[in-house]
Protein backbone atom coordinates (compact mmCIF):
# COMPACT_ATOMS: atom_id res chain seq x y z
CA UNK A 1 0.00 0.00 0.00
CA UNK A 2 1.43 3.56 -0.78
CA UNK A 3 1.72 5.87 1.62
CA UNK A 4 -0.45 9.02 1.79
CA UNK A 5 1.73 12.27 1.92
CA UNK A 6 0.89 15.79 2.37
CA UNK A 7 3.33 18.63 2.34
CA UNK A 8 1.86 22.00 2.69
CA UNK A 9 3.74 25.69 3.01
CA UNK A 10 1.82 28.88 3.31
CA UNK A 11 1.36 31.81 6.21
CA UNK A 12 -1.91 30.00 7.65
CA UNK A 13 -1.63 28.73 10.64
CA UNK A 14 -2.80 25.05 10.90
CA UNK A 15 -4.26 22.71 13.80
CA UNK A 16 -2.18 20.15 14.90
CA UNK A 17 -5.04 18.03 16.19
CA UNK A 18 -7.06 18.33 13.01
CA UNK A 19 -4.00 17.16 11.08
CA UNK A 20 -3.20 14.21 13.34
CA UNK A 21 -6.86 13.00 13.39
CA UNK A 22 -6.62 13.34 9.32
CA UNK A 23 -3.75 11.19 9.26
CA UNK A 24 -4.80 8.58 11.91
CA UNK A 25 -8.17 8.00 10.13
CA UNK A 26 -5.81 6.42 6.61
CA UNK A 27 -6.01 3.16 8.01
CA UNK A 28 -6.68 0.48 11.03
CA UNK A 29 -3.02 -0.45 10.50
CA UNK A 30 -1.91 2.44 11.74
CA UNK A 31 -0.32 1.09 15.59
CA UNK A 32 1.77 4.55 15.81
CA UNK A 33 1.65 8.41 14.82
CA UNK A 34 4.15 10.58 16.09
CA UNK A 35 4.24 14.72 15.72
CA UNK A 36 6.20 17.52 16.22
CA UNK A 37 5.68 20.91 16.45
CA UNK A 38 8.37 23.70 15.85
CA UNK A 39 7.41 26.93 17.55
CA UNK A 40 8.74 30.37 18.21
CA UNK A 41 10.96 31.17 20.97
CA UNK A 42 10.63 34.31 23.35
CA UNK A 43 14.64 34.04 23.01
CA UNK A 44 17.68 32.64 21.37
CA UNK A 45 20.82 32.26 22.33
CA UNK A 46 20.59 33.91 25.05
CA UNK A 47 19.13 37.16 23.74
CA UNK A 48 15.22 38.23 23.50
CA UNK A 49 13.31 37.89 20.49
CA UNK A 50 10.50 40.32 19.37
CA UNK A 51 9.58 38.71 16.16
CA UNK A 52 10.88 36.26 13.45
CA UNK A 53 10.43 36.49 9.31
CA UNK A 54 10.81 33.56 7.69
CA UNK A 55 11.73 34.20 4.70
CA UNK A 56 11.63 30.93 1.91
CA UNK A 57 12.19 29.80 -1.83
CA UNK A 58 8.63 29.13 -3.29
CA UNK A 59 8.32 26.69 -5.49
CA UNK A 60 11.79 24.91 -4.33
CA UNK A 61 10.70 24.62 -0.73
CA UNK A 62 7.42 22.33 -1.60
CA UNK A 63 10.11 20.14 -3.98
CA UNK A 64 12.61 19.95 -1.19
CA UNK A 65 9.83 19.17 1.48
CA UNK A 66 8.04 16.45 -0.72
CA UNK A 67 11.73 14.81 -1.72
CA UNK A 68 12.29 14.72 2.41
CA UNK A 69 8.75 13.28 2.81
CA UNK A 70 8.86 10.78 0.02
CA UNK A 71 12.55 9.58 1.48
CA UNK A 72 11.18 9.00 4.95
CA UNK A 73 8.18 7.30 3.28
CA UNK A 74 10.66 4.88 1.31
CA UNK A 75 13.09 4.31 4.32
CA UNK A 76 10.35 3.79 6.93
CA UNK A 77 7.53 2.04 5.45
CA UNK A 78 5.13 4.91 6.31
CA UNK A 79 1.67 4.27 6.23
CA UNK A 80 0.88 8.20 5.99
CA UNK A 81 3.03 11.60 6.83
CA UNK A 82 2.13 15.45 6.87
CA UNK A 83 4.51 18.08 6.99
CA UNK A 84 3.00 21.79 7.33
CA UNK A 85 5.70 24.83 6.99
CA UNK A 86 4.64 28.27 7.84
CA UNK A 87 6.11 31.28 6.16
CA UNK A 88 5.86 35.13 7.06
CA UNK A 89 5.90 36.90 10.29
CA UNK A 90 5.67 35.36 13.76
CA UNK A 91 5.73 36.01 17.53
CA UNK A 92 6.63 33.87 20.48
CA UNK A 93 4.77 31.16 20.94
CA UNK A 94 3.57 30.80 17.35
CA UNK A 95 3.70 27.17 15.74
CA UNK A 96 5.80 27.37 12.93
CA UNK A 97 6.23 23.65 11.62
CA UNK A 98 4.34 20.55 11.96
CA UNK A 99 5.29 17.08 10.96
CA UNK A 100 2.99 14.03 11.62
CA UNK A 101 4.52 10.07 10.44
CA UNK A 102 2.26 6.95 11.09
CA UNK A 103 3.46 3.62 10.52
CA UNK A 104 2.24 0.36 11.84
CA UNK A 105 5.04 0.51 14.93
CA UNK A 106 6.66 3.13 16.89
CA UNK A 107 10.46 2.84 16.13
CA UNK A 108 9.82 3.46 12.55
CA UNK A 109 6.77 6.61 13.19
CA UNK A 110 9.80 8.07 16.05
CA UNK A 111 12.49 7.54 13.61
CA UNK A 112 10.77 9.01 9.93
CA UNK A 113 9.41 12.09 12.39
CA UNK A 114 12.72 13.38 13.50
CA UNK A 115 14.27 12.03 10.17
CA UNK A 116 12.24 14.49 8.66
CA UNK A 117 12.98 17.39 11.11
CA UNK A 118 16.38 16.76 10.95
CA UNK A 119 16.80 17.11 7.42
CA UNK A 120 14.13 20.00 6.82
CA UNK A 121 16.72 22.03 8.92
CA UNK A 122 19.38 21.34 6.54
CA UNK A 123 17.60 21.06 3.08
CA UNK A 124 14.87 22.57 2.85
CA UNK A 125 15.34 26.66 1.70
CA UNK A 126 13.69 28.65 4.31
CA UNK A 127 15.64 31.33 6.53
CA UNK A 128 14.83 32.66 9.78
CA UNK A 129 15.57 37.11 10.55
CA UNK A 130 14.82 37.69 14.37
CA UNK A 131 13.88 41.07 15.46
CA UNK A 132 15.38 42.70 18.66
CA UNK A 133 15.78 45.64 20.39
CA UNK A 134 18.81 46.14 19.14
CA UNK A 135 18.03 44.94 15.65
CA UNK A 136 17.27 42.31 12.81
CA UNK A 137 19.64 39.93 12.53
CA UNK A 138 19.81 36.93 9.95
CA UNK A 139 19.99 33.23 11.96
CA UNK A 140 23.13 31.36 11.87
CA UNK A 141 22.76 28.16 10.50
CA UNK A 142 23.60 25.58 13.66
CA UNK A 143 26.99 22.81 13.39
CA UNK A 144 24.86 20.57 15.76
CA UNK A 145 21.74 20.80 12.69
CA UNK A 146 24.15 19.44 10.36
CA UNK A 147 25.24 16.82 12.86
CA UNK A 148 22.01 15.51 13.30
CA UNK A 149 21.18 15.41 9.97
CA UNK A 150 24.27 13.53 9.52
CA UNK A 151 22.84 10.57 11.55
CA UNK A 152 20.85 8.92 9.02
CA UNK B 1 18.69 33.97 -21.16
CA UNK B 2 18.66 32.81 -17.47
CA UNK B 3 16.65 33.79 -14.22
CA UNK B 4 19.43 34.59 -10.98
CA UNK B 5 17.74 34.44 -7.54
CA UNK B 6 19.24 35.71 -4.53
CA UNK B 7 17.50 34.93 -0.53
CA UNK B 8 17.68 36.37 2.58
CA UNK B 9 21.03 37.96 3.83
CA UNK B 10 22.64 37.45 0.54
CA UNK B 11 19.72 38.89 -1.24
CA UNK B 12 19.77 41.90 0.98
CA UNK B 13 23.61 41.75 0.76
CA UNK B 14 23.76 42.27 -2.61
CA UNK B 15 20.21 44.77 -2.31
CA UNK B 16 18.56 42.32 -5.20
CA UNK B 17 16.10 39.76 -5.33
CA UNK B 18 16.27 38.67 -8.91
CA UNK B 19 18.09 39.57 -12.60
CA UNK B 20 17.81 38.11 -16.00
CA UNK B 21 21.88 37.38 -16.79
CA UNK B 22 22.64 36.52 -20.82
CA UNK B 23 23.62 32.82 -21.56
CA UNK B 24 23.70 31.76 -25.45
CA UNK B 25 25.49 28.18 -24.69
CA UNK B 26 25.75 26.14 -21.38
CA UNK B 27 28.08 27.19 -18.60
CA UNK B 28 28.92 26.21 -15.25
CA UNK B 29 27.40 27.65 -12.45
CA UNK B 30 30.99 28.91 -11.29
CA UNK B 31 31.19 30.55 -14.33
CA UNK B 32 28.09 32.56 -14.09
CA UNK B 33 29.41 33.47 -10.43
CA UNK B 34 32.30 34.39 -11.98
CA UNK B 35 30.68 36.71 -14.68
CA UNK B 36 28.61 38.23 -12.18
CA UNK B 37 31.47 39.30 -9.94
CA UNK B 38 33.30 40.82 -12.83
CA UNK B 39 29.89 42.79 -13.49
CA UNK B 40 28.93 43.53 -9.77
CA UNK B 41 32.81 43.63 -8.23
CA UNK B 42 31.24 44.63 -5.23
CA UNK B 43 28.95 41.45 -5.29
CA UNK B 44 32.94 39.24 -4.07
CA UNK B 45 32.86 38.74 -0.56
CA UNK B 46 29.21 37.76 0.19
CA UNK B 47 28.70 36.15 -3.68
CA UNK B 48 32.01 34.40 -3.46
CA UNK B 49 31.52 32.96 0.24
CA UNK B 50 32.23 29.82 1.13
CA UNK B 51 28.74 28.61 2.98
CA UNK B 52 26.88 29.90 -0.14
CA UNK B 53 24.54 27.63 -1.76
CA UNK B 54 23.49 26.88 -5.02
CA UNK B 55 19.99 25.43 -6.85
CA UNK B 56 19.25 24.79 -10.34
CA UNK B 57 15.83 24.67 -11.24
CA UNK B 58 15.18 23.90 -7.61
CA UNK B 59 17.42 21.77 -7.08
CA UNK B 60 20.28 21.33 -4.71
CA UNK B 61 23.41 21.84 -6.70
CA UNK B 62 27.38 22.40 -6.89
CA UNK B 63 29.60 25.02 -8.89
CA UNK B 64 30.41 22.74 -11.28
CA UNK B 65 26.65 21.48 -12.21
CA UNK B 66 25.83 23.21 -16.02
CA UNK B 67 23.65 25.51 -16.39
CA UNK B 68 21.64 26.02 -19.94
CA UNK B 69 19.60 28.83 -21.26
CA UNK B 70 16.20 29.14 -20.15
CA UNK B 71 17.26 27.81 -16.44
CA UNK B 72 16.70 29.24 -13.00
CA UNK B 73 19.86 29.60 -10.61
CA UNK B 74 19.61 30.20 -6.97
CA UNK B 75 22.35 31.77 -4.63
CA UNK B 76 21.67 31.58 -0.68
CA UNK B 77 23.38 31.21 2.74
CA UNK B 78 22.59 28.11 4.81
CA UNK B 79 19.16 26.98 5.40
CA UNK B 80 17.90 27.91 8.60
CA UNK B 81 13.71 26.53 9.06
CA UNK B 82 11.96 24.56 10.97
CA UNK C 1 11.98 26.54 36.48
CA UNK C 2 10.09 23.21 37.38
CA UNK C 3 8.05 21.25 34.39
CA UNK C 4 4.23 20.75 34.51
CA UNK C 5 4.22 16.89 34.24
CA UNK C 6 0.54 15.17 33.70
CA UNK C 7 -0.12 11.52 33.88
CA UNK C 8 -3.88 9.99 33.48
CA UNK C 9 -5.40 6.58 33.23
CA UNK C 10 -8.60 5.70 32.48
CA UNK C 11 -11.18 4.07 30.22
CA UNK C 12 -12.08 7.55 28.30
CA UNK C 13 -11.06 8.69 24.73
CA UNK C 14 -8.23 12.02 24.88
CA UNK C 15 -8.02 14.49 22.28
CA UNK C 16 -4.56 14.59 21.35
CA UNK C 17 -4.98 18.25 19.79
CA UNK C 18 -5.99 19.71 23.19
CA UNK C 19 -3.71 17.90 25.13
CA UNK C 20 -1.21 18.95 22.99
CA UNK C 21 -2.23 22.66 23.16
CA UNK C 22 -2.03 22.57 26.94
CA UNK C 23 1.51 21.56 26.82
CA UNK C 24 2.21 24.63 24.12
CA UNK C 25 0.52 26.90 26.41
CA UNK C 26 2.85 26.72 29.53
CA UNK C 27 5.54 28.96 28.60
CA UNK C 28 6.61 30.44 25.14
CA UNK C 29 10.09 28.89 25.96
CA UNK C 30 9.30 25.61 24.65
CA UNK C 31 10.69 25.17 21.21
CA UNK C 32 9.37 21.75 20.34
CA UNK C 33 6.53 19.67 21.55
CA UNK C 34 7.10 15.50 19.86
CA UNK C 35 4.36 13.50 20.70
CA UNK C 36 2.94 9.47 20.01
CA UNK C 37 -0.01 8.43 20.13
CA UNK C 38 -0.64 4.35 19.89
CA UNK C 39 -3.54 2.98 18.60
CA UNK C 40 -4.97 -0.68 18.41
CA UNK C 41 -3.97 -2.46 15.16
CA UNK C 42 -6.96 -4.58 13.09
CA UNK C 43 -3.49 -6.85 12.86
CA UNK C 44 -0.80 -7.84 14.70
CA UNK C 45 1.87 -10.88 14.36
CA UNK C 46 -0.04 -11.69 11.47
CA UNK C 47 -3.34 -12.64 12.35
CA UNK C 48 -6.65 -10.13 12.41
CA UNK C 49 -7.62 -8.87 15.80
CA UNK C 50 -11.37 -8.43 16.21
CA UNK C 51 -11.10 -6.65 20.10
CA UNK C 52 -8.27 -5.89 22.57
CA UNK C 53 -8.86 -5.93 26.49
CA UNK C 54 -6.54 -3.85 28.69
CA UNK C 55 -5.96 -4.52 31.80
CA UNK C 56 -3.85 -2.81 34.95
CA UNK C 57 -2.80 -2.98 38.08
CA UNK C 58 -4.54 0.79 39.34
CA UNK C 59 -2.54 2.96 41.70
CA UNK C 60 0.67 1.59 40.73
CA UNK C 61 0.09 2.21 36.84
CA UNK C 62 0.00 5.90 37.87
CA UNK C 63 3.29 5.66 40.08
CA UNK C 64 4.76 3.54 37.53
CA UNK C 65 3.84 6.26 34.93
CA UNK C 66 4.71 9.15 36.90
CA UNK C 67 8.23 7.70 37.91
CA UNK C 68 8.72 7.71 34.30
CA UNK C 69 7.73 11.09 33.44
CA UNK C 70 9.77 12.99 36.53
CA UNK C 71 12.76 11.05 35.08
CA UNK C 72 11.73 12.20 31.36
CA UNK C 73 11.55 15.97 32.85
CA UNK C 74 15.35 15.64 34.50
CA UNK C 75 17.44 13.79 31.91
CA UNK C 76 16.11 16.10 28.92
CA UNK C 77 15.30 19.42 31.57
CA UNK C 78 11.57 19.09 30.03
CA UNK C 79 9.12 22.66 30.34
CA UNK C 80 5.86 20.04 30.29
CA UNK C 81 5.17 16.52 29.88
CA UNK C 82 1.51 14.98 29.44
CA UNK C 83 0.72 10.51 29.52
CA UNK C 84 -2.45 9.32 29.13
CA UNK C 85 -2.99 5.89 28.73
CA UNK C 86 -6.75 3.99 28.10
CA UNK C 87 -7.65 0.95 30.19
CA UNK C 88 -10.54 -1.43 28.96
CA UNK C 89 -11.77 -2.44 25.75
CA UNK C 90 -10.66 -1.45 22.54
CA UNK C 91 -11.16 -2.35 18.31
CA UNK C 92 -9.35 -1.66 15.74
CA UNK C 93 -8.30 2.25 15.14
CA UNK C 94 -9.25 3.34 19.02
CA UNK C 95 -6.14 5.03 20.51
CA UNK C 96 -4.72 3.36 23.26
CA UNK C 97 -1.94 5.52 24.96
CA UNK C 98 -0.69 9.66 24.08
CA UNK C 99 2.73 10.89 25.05
CA UNK C 100 3.36 14.66 24.99
CA UNK C 101 6.89 16.34 25.66
CA UNK C 102 8.05 19.86 25.64
CA UNK C 103 11.17 21.18 25.49
CA UNK C 104 13.52 24.31 24.47
CA UNK C 105 14.63 21.99 21.61
CA UNK C 106 13.71 19.13 19.27
CA UNK C 107 16.52 16.92 20.55
CA UNK C 108 15.18 17.01 23.93
CA UNK C 109 11.28 16.82 23.32
CA UNK C 110 11.93 13.56 20.42
CA UNK C 111 14.72 11.42 23.54
CA UNK C 112 12.19 12.53 26.45
CA UNK C 113 8.79 11.08 24.05
CA UNK C 114 10.78 7.88 22.54
CA UNK C 115 12.04 6.70 26.13
CA UNK C 116 8.92 7.24 28.06
CA UNK C 117 7.19 4.80 25.31
CA UNK C 118 9.88 2.46 25.77
CA UNK C 119 9.64 2.30 29.83
CA UNK C 120 6.09 2.63 29.87
CA UNK C 121 6.05 -0.44 27.23
CA UNK C 122 8.00 -2.29 29.93
CA UNK C 123 7.78 -0.92 33.13
CA UNK C 124 3.83 0.19 33.52
CA UNK C 125 1.68 -2.52 34.80
CA UNK C 126 -0.43 -3.06 31.68
CA UNK C 127 -0.87 -5.82 29.87
CA UNK C 128 -3.10 -6.84 26.74
CA UNK C 129 -5.54 -9.31 25.60
CA UNK C 130 -6.58 -10.20 21.71
CA UNK C 131 -9.99 -11.08 21.30
CA UNK C 132 -9.58 -13.58 18.05
CA UNK C 133 -11.85 -15.53 15.74
CA UNK C 134 -10.02 -18.47 17.09
CA UNK C 135 -10.43 -17.09 20.94
CA UNK C 136 -8.80 -14.80 23.72
CA UNK C 137 -4.58 -14.31 23.88
CA UNK C 138 -3.11 -12.61 25.91
CA UNK C 139 0.02 -11.04 24.47
CA UNK C 140 3.31 -11.46 25.13
CA UNK C 141 6.17 -8.95 25.95
CA UNK C 142 8.24 -8.50 23.34
CA UNK C 143 12.17 -8.70 23.19
CA UNK C 144 12.50 -6.01 20.79
CA UNK C 145 10.51 -3.69 23.50
CA UNK C 146 12.76 -4.58 26.36
CA UNK C 147 16.00 -3.71 23.78
CA UNK C 148 14.43 -0.66 23.10
CA UNK C 149 14.23 0.26 26.94
CA UNK C 150 17.56 -0.86 27.34
CA UNK C 151 19.41 2.23 25.32
CA UNK C 152 18.19 4.26 27.43
CA UNK D 1 -1.63 -10.29 56.70
CA UNK D 2 -0.85 -9.05 53.72
CA UNK D 3 -2.92 -8.49 50.66
CA UNK D 4 -1.69 -10.64 47.96
CA UNK D 5 -3.29 -9.46 43.93
CA UNK D 6 -2.26 -11.37 41.09
CA UNK D 7 -2.78 -9.81 37.38
CA UNK D 8 -3.48 -10.83 34.00
CA UNK D 9 -2.24 -14.36 32.36
CA UNK D 10 -1.73 -15.22 36.12
CA UNK D 11 -4.80 -14.47 37.65
CA UNK D 12 -6.22 -16.58 35.32
CA UNK D 13 -4.07 -19.35 35.84
CA UNK D 14 -4.31 -18.95 39.63
CA UNK D 15 -8.29 -18.34 39.01
CA UNK D 16 -7.86 -15.62 41.41
CA UNK D 17 -7.37 -12.02 41.49
CA UNK D 18 -6.76 -11.08 44.94
CA UNK D 19 -6.46 -12.76 48.40
CA UNK D 20 -5.46 -12.19 52.07
CA UNK D 21 -2.33 -13.67 53.61
CA UNK D 22 -1.45 -14.03 57.19
CA UNK D 23 2.19 -12.40 57.84
CA UNK D 24 3.04 -12.21 61.80
CA UNK D 25 6.56 -10.91 60.97
CA UNK D 26 8.93 -10.22 58.15
CA UNK D 27 9.47 -12.27 55.47
CA UNK D 28 11.12 -12.49 52.11
CA UNK D 29 8.71 -12.62 48.97
CA UNK D 30 10.04 -15.68 47.68
CA UNK D 31 9.16 -16.67 50.87
CA UNK D 32 5.53 -15.45 50.41
CA UNK D 33 5.36 -17.78 47.18
CA UNK D 34 6.86 -20.93 48.70
CA UNK D 35 3.86 -21.14 51.24
CA UNK D 36 1.50 -20.00 48.44
CA UNK D 37 2.49 -23.25 46.92
CA UNK D 38 2.89 -25.29 50.13
CA UNK D 39 -0.80 -24.49 50.12
CA UNK D 40 -1.79 -24.25 46.65
CA UNK D 41 0.30 -27.16 45.19
CA UNK D 42 -1.41 -26.62 41.53
CA UNK D 43 -0.22 -22.66 41.39
CA UNK D 44 3.65 -23.84 41.25
CA UNK D 45 4.03 -24.13 37.66
CA UNK D 46 2.47 -20.33 37.03
CA UNK D 47 3.60 -18.95 40.32
CA UNK D 48 7.14 -19.91 40.32
CA UNK D 49 7.74 -19.41 36.15
CA UNK D 50 11.11 -17.83 35.72
CA UNK D 51 9.57 -14.51 34.01
CA UNK D 52 6.94 -13.94 37.12
CA UNK D 53 7.73 -10.08 37.66
CA UNK D 54 7.08 -8.94 41.63
CA UNK D 55 5.62 -5.39 43.16
CA UNK D 56 5.86 -4.79 46.76
CA UNK D 57 3.51 -1.66 47.69
CA UNK D 58 3.15 -0.79 44.52
CA UNK D 59 6.95 -0.73 43.45
CA UNK D 60 8.83 -3.48 41.18
CA UNK D 61 10.89 -5.51 43.70
CA UNK D 62 13.16 -8.82 43.41
CA UNK D 63 12.35 -12.26 45.54
CA UNK D 64 14.61 -11.24 48.14
CA UNK D 65 12.75 -8.46 49.32
CA UNK D 66 11.29 -8.05 52.55
CA UNK D 67 7.55 -8.44 53.11
CA UNK D 68 5.93 -6.71 56.60
CA UNK D 69 2.61 -6.89 57.77
CA UNK D 70 0.02 -4.94 55.81
CA UNK D 71 2.33 -4.41 53.29
CA UNK D 72 0.38 -5.36 49.21
CA UNK D 73 2.38 -7.54 47.54
CA UNK D 74 1.79 -8.28 43.71
CA UNK D 75 2.55 -11.16 41.46
CA UNK D 76 2.39 -10.74 37.34
CA UNK D 77 3.50 -11.45 34.34
CA UNK D 78 5.53 -8.94 32.09
CA UNK D 79 3.75 -5.77 31.10
CA UNK D 80 2.25 -5.02 27.77
CA UNK D 81 0.86 -1.76 27.59
CA UNK D 82 1.34 1.15 25.46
Amino acid sequence: MGATLKVQVGAADFDAGEEIRRVQALTDSIGGVASFIGAMRSSNEGRKVDAMILEHYPGMTEKALGKIVDEAARRWQLLGATVVHRVGEFVPGDQIVLVVTAASHRGEAFAACEFIMDYLKTRAPFWKKERTSEGDFWVDARDSDEQAADRW
Amino acid sequence: MIKVLFFAKLREALGQSELRWPLAAEARVEDIRQALVAKYPQWQEALCAPNVLMALNQEVVNAQALVRPGDELAFYPPVTGG
